[in-house]
């Protein structure tokens, strides 16, 4: 879970790392009143949940209420790599003598968390990490143990901030490094740390991602006012759609359906289409033992998406049960219909019992199988793939 | 043989009064897996499947001999049952469920690597020694015993695999779901040196995936091995995944590529495969 | 730094282990108005900073608020072991069905802490530890350990909690547990821990004992209301006087007044005027270099004290440095006069310096040195004491 | 010979550019203490008395051979300046202030013992090598070289002890002061045992008091030494000291008691004394 500049710099408060005095705007207006508020000139700053801003010049600098308004006009009319400017930070524009990079992230590699510091901060520092690797510097940390002053002190030291703000330097980096254990963050970024012609540290910008799968235990965010959220960018109304059903799901460029089991073989089958020539029309992942409402949802995102000429499916049930999973094939062919081919496999965990209760129900019904080719153990994977990109084939010829 | 899991594993179950817990115990049991008891703090005295349930696993392990445990609980109970696992003495753990907390899969790994613990998960669907051991969640039916161990991140793929080797009668001796969770009890290379051990082990198959970590890692040890090395990559095909902001590529560099993945695996000595036919036509030109 | 019942019970609170819902009072009135608010049977109980309050019969039970009131009234009179009764504390009566015992501690000798756990709680838990030390449940964890839940159930098992509610008793024990870290506690005891009729644990008394030295790290206990205070129960007015400057003085039964340099010092010579014979009328700290002030107000202690026939004084200058020493020696002479004999010996650190200003003020002002013995390092320690217990003596005597 | 500082240690002082440390410092290097430089964060490349002072440990050992440190700095500061130090590579640390927060003393004894260093305080005096080196605040008036050992938990008691040693002529190879804080940096026996690796140290005066924790652990290793241990312990006519609630009786048991701790450190074989001109008395009957 990614955070907003403006929610980055609530937390580095809470964890007493100095920020600029700021205002949040979300319409020219509040803007102009923020900058006759704050006085002087300003940086008028673009909150989007993507890097790169500075350079898809979501950042503008305006001297006065004016001028301020004025460029948030242009602001509020952005897409920073499609994400919508809903809300600028302002501001007063700092007096820069130096810029340094602090950050704290995961090093699953080595099962360490990792404090990362430059001399040379900014936008750039990944190509100083790439061609001046000496210019960085690294120090791991086990994530049960603390970071010390002296840690703190030696890092700030190497990256070249002067002797007499050493003292101011290291609380930050050791109050960045807690931040980073306390909420389970996966990255915590100050870039630019800034050193002010006035000789005061202070964080410029501020990214910070959490991790998801720990936000549970960090109800305090909500109190303050931070939601919850997906990372998505931009998203299409099925992507959309799929969100809100609790899918990961994912529109590609291709024309065949793809509707498997597991991500690991969602990712996988991906490649093997490819391999025989076919473009998938999407990534989607079931989740482990997905509902029969799930899979026919998931079948709706496919049979409604007019770019999908044929459904490729494939089950191999492990805690996904194939039982739950005909039946949810079956409530969809029943509620919905199929609009498309579909060729299918499904096989493991009650594999028989799914087979079995196809064949019922197309006792009952054939009309409703007639677009469907459904396959046991005994056809394997690649055939099937093969049967999926030869039918999206005929289609695209059929047209 | 096989590795991490046998027919005299005496395996307990955390968390076996829950539904998934009892739902796969029987289906564990049924596979003939050595279950001995199980755990679940306030329901001791309890049974499921006609075994008894305990408070603690130092209960458990004293009771019924257990030296090995897999966990079915809610995400945010898995690190106090791992680590108390650990610290009892389980020398091998599976963790099945998914979005375990990173920081607390750091502290289990921590404690694991202490004690001297094997654990595979979050997020795995466990660990098959064909005709000997379920653990998990996977299904029987593409499992049979024989000469080639698996090792993957993906269940599903586990399946297929096991499923391709299985039908071309090399069968498996192990096949181990390392997990699908962005920090995980075990690494490849640790797993692969497990096979390297097991003399029944023929060949391996590795299978990775686009933004894991953990295959760069196998390459450490795949030179220095006796045993062959088959790996496929899933997502060579899928656009580039997120990157953690500039810290995290200084970290993890060019980590994550599924084509750079293959690609360095197979300058270290691994044999590439592409789609699950390749590895049976492979292993034939190996002679396994 | 010792908390009142209730102060613990708010950080109890705070660590969400279960308290009665309880009320506090100063005055029969406030008493009368709680209990009709909480109605039915209370326990009154006396707000003290000791234990054995029960055994003391600060704690009352009473039906209504009428008859509250009257059981308060007799509370407020009431002295336990020297502290008045200030405030109760009222809470509903439980219905005990049985009663445990949890404390986390620190085992000095072994460098951990211990949580300590027995089914017998209650009063005479030292009793139990004393004669059946197999009831008692310890555990030793490090001060940077976690303790889990798993450790808690253990614990909560071995004391027969039963088996449903050892997930209650758990994050009970875990809370206490970090409560005890979060804090810098020497001591956090919930005796009793009471299971009720009615399966609910409840801890009905919080003894909570904080670490002076890092109550400066936990400025969250000042906005909880919880004040820095010492541990003294009734204090003579002279002891009163010397804590309110500072100074580390217990009124002892003898007659003759400890002068002494450093806390170690001050614990032998009273040793030592024993085996010689005499009785100290007092203990005394100076702390580390104490000023030529503080020295003064040393002095005045003893001199205005009435009971003190004789002054021992001993220094030897480490930290404190024996001009300084001396230069309060002079400064309490020349601005209140010795009233009675003093025997002294002075040494170490600038000793001679010592010795050298009490020459020169000797010699400006002769008068203000006529019940001054002073000696330097020639003399030991012995010779002084023997002189003290003489001159107590002939004091006594001369009386 | 002494223990644990020789004219040969060299010495840093952390805290050097503050009053007490400055002080301090000067003294200790007028006494001829080897100084070889100080600590203090964000004041490094100042002087003090002619000794360079570094920002972090690790500069100064790297610049000076530091291999003992002195910490002069307000009780606060005093966890993360040892652990520093600890884990820099020092292997005797004195820790002088008092008042240092009970939890903070616990994690710097965790670090010292797993990095194999002796910590003295807090709350000490300090210790001496008489004639070799003066670490602390310990006025040098009462030391002389010679060949008995004293360990105290008090500077006063330390300074009286030293003084009847060298006016009865046996004089002090090293004067260790303990500290007076509830918890300590290193307990008797540690230091005891220290002693009687030291071929010059002839006999031991061990001074303890009422209320401390660390006098019966003597008792663990005075029967096994050869070098004999005279033992003090202040407090035997005072009221007994208060008792940490239930749990601190259950924990500490008698522990504490003066009168009791010196007839147990008698019944392990230490000779009791009573007052200081006991100690020339005793060493005497005992041939030292």
């Amino acid at each position: 879970m990614r955070l907003y500049e403006f929610e980055g710099k609530q937390l580095f408060k809470k964890f007493k790392i100095p920020v600029p005095d700021s205002r949040l705007a979300s319409t020219p207006d509040e803007v102009f009143a923020a900058v006759t508020d704050l006085g002087g000139s300003v940086a008028v700053k673009s909150q989007v949940l993507t890097g790169g801003r500075g350079k898809a010049g979501g950042i503008k600098l305006a001297d006065g209420a004016n001028e301020a308004r004025t460029v948030a006009e242009e602001l509020f009319k952005l897409k920073i790599k499609g994400f919508p400017v809903e809300r600028v930070l302002i501001e007063p524009k700092l007096d820069i003598k130096q810029e340094y990079y602090i950050g704290v992230t995961l090093d699953r590699a080595n099962y360490t968390l990792v404090v990362i510091a430059s001399g040379e901060g900014g936008v750039d520092i990944e190509e100083t990490a790439a061609k001046h690797p000496e210019k960085i510097i690294k120090k791991q940390l086990r994530v049960d143990q603390d970071m010390f002053s002296f840690d703190a002190i030696e890092i700030a030291k190497k990256i070249g901030i002067p002797g007499d703000l050493l003292k101011n330097a290291a609380p930050i980096i050791v109050n960045l490094y807690n931040m980073f254990r306390k909420y389970d963050a996966k990255l915590v970024e100050i870039n630019p740390l800034v050193l002010t012609s006035d000789n005061q540290l202070i964080a410029a910008d501020a990214r910070v991602s959490l991790d998801d799968d720990a936000v549970f235990r960090h109800s305090d965010l909500k109190e303050m006012g931070i939601e919850m959220r997906h990372e998505e960018g931009e998203m299409t109304p099925r992507e959309q759609q799929a969100t809100e059903w609790g899918i990961p799901y994912l529109d590609l460029d291709g024309n065949i359906g793809m509707f498997p089991g597991g991500a690991g073989f969602g990712i996988m089958g991906n490649d093997f289409i490819h391999y025989y020539g076919g473009k998938p029309a999407n990534f989607m992942d079931s989740g482990g033992g997905p509902s029969p409402e799930r899979i026919a949802k998931m079948l709706v995102l496919l049979d409604e998406n007019p770019k999908v000429e044929v459904i490729f499916g494939a089950r191999f049930g492990g805690i996904s049960r194939c039982d739950d999973f005909a039946k949810g094939v079956i409530m969809f062919l029943k509620d919905h219909g199929l609009s498309k081919p579909m060729v299918m496999r499904m096989t493991g965990n009650m594999w028989q019992e799914g087979v079995r209760m196809f064949t019922e129900a197309k006792e009952e019904n054939p009309e409703l199988f007639k677009l469907v080719e459904a396959h046991g153990i005994e056809t394997p994977i690649e055939e099937i793939s093969k049967r999926a990109v030869e039918l999206a084939q005929q289609a695209k010829g059929g047209k | 043989m096989a590795i991490l899991v046998t027919k005299d594993s005496k395996v307990m179950v955390q968390g076996i009064t829950g539904g998934a817990g009892k739902f796969h115990t029987e289906r564990m049991i049924e596979y003939g897996t050595n279950i001995v008891g199980g755990v679940t703090p306030g329901k001791g005295n309890q049974t499921v499947c006609d075994r008894s349930v305990f408070d603690t696993v130092v209960e458990c392990i004293e009771n019924t001999g257990a030296d090995v445990s897999a966990i079915f609980l809610p995400a945010r109970f898995v690190k106090e049952a791992a680590i108390e696992a650990i610290r009892a003495g389980i020398k091998f753990l599976v963790i099945i469920p998914e979005h375990i907390p990173i920081h607390d899969m750091l502290q289990v790994r921590y404690e694991a690597v202490e004690h001297g613990t094997t654990v595979i998960g979050g997020n795995t669907a466990g660990i098959i020694s064909p005709g000997q051991a379920n653990l998990g969640i996977m299904p029987d039916i593409a499992f049979k015993a024989g000469r080639v161990g698996t090792v993957s991140r993906s269940g599903s793929i586990t399946y297929y695999i096991a499923d391709t080797l299985t039908r071309s009668g090399y069968g498996e001796t192990t096949c181990v779901g390392l997990g699908g969770d962005p920090v995980l009890g075990s690494t490849f290379d640790e797993i692969l040196l497990k096979f390297e051990d097991d003399p029944e082990t023929k060949a391996i198959v590795m299978t990775g995936e686009i933004g894991g970590i953990y295959e760069e890692k196998a390459c450490e040890v795949i030179p220095d091995m006796k045993t062959p090395v088959l790996a496929m990559i899933g997502g060579i095909f899928a656009p580039p995944g997120k990157r953690m902001g500039h810290a995290g590529a200084i970290v993890e560099g060019i980590m994550g590529t599924a084509k750079e993945k293959l690609e360095m695996l197979a300058d270290h000595g691994a044999h590439a495969c592409k789609t699950f036919n390749d590895i049976p036509a492979t292993l034939k030109k190996l002679g396994v």
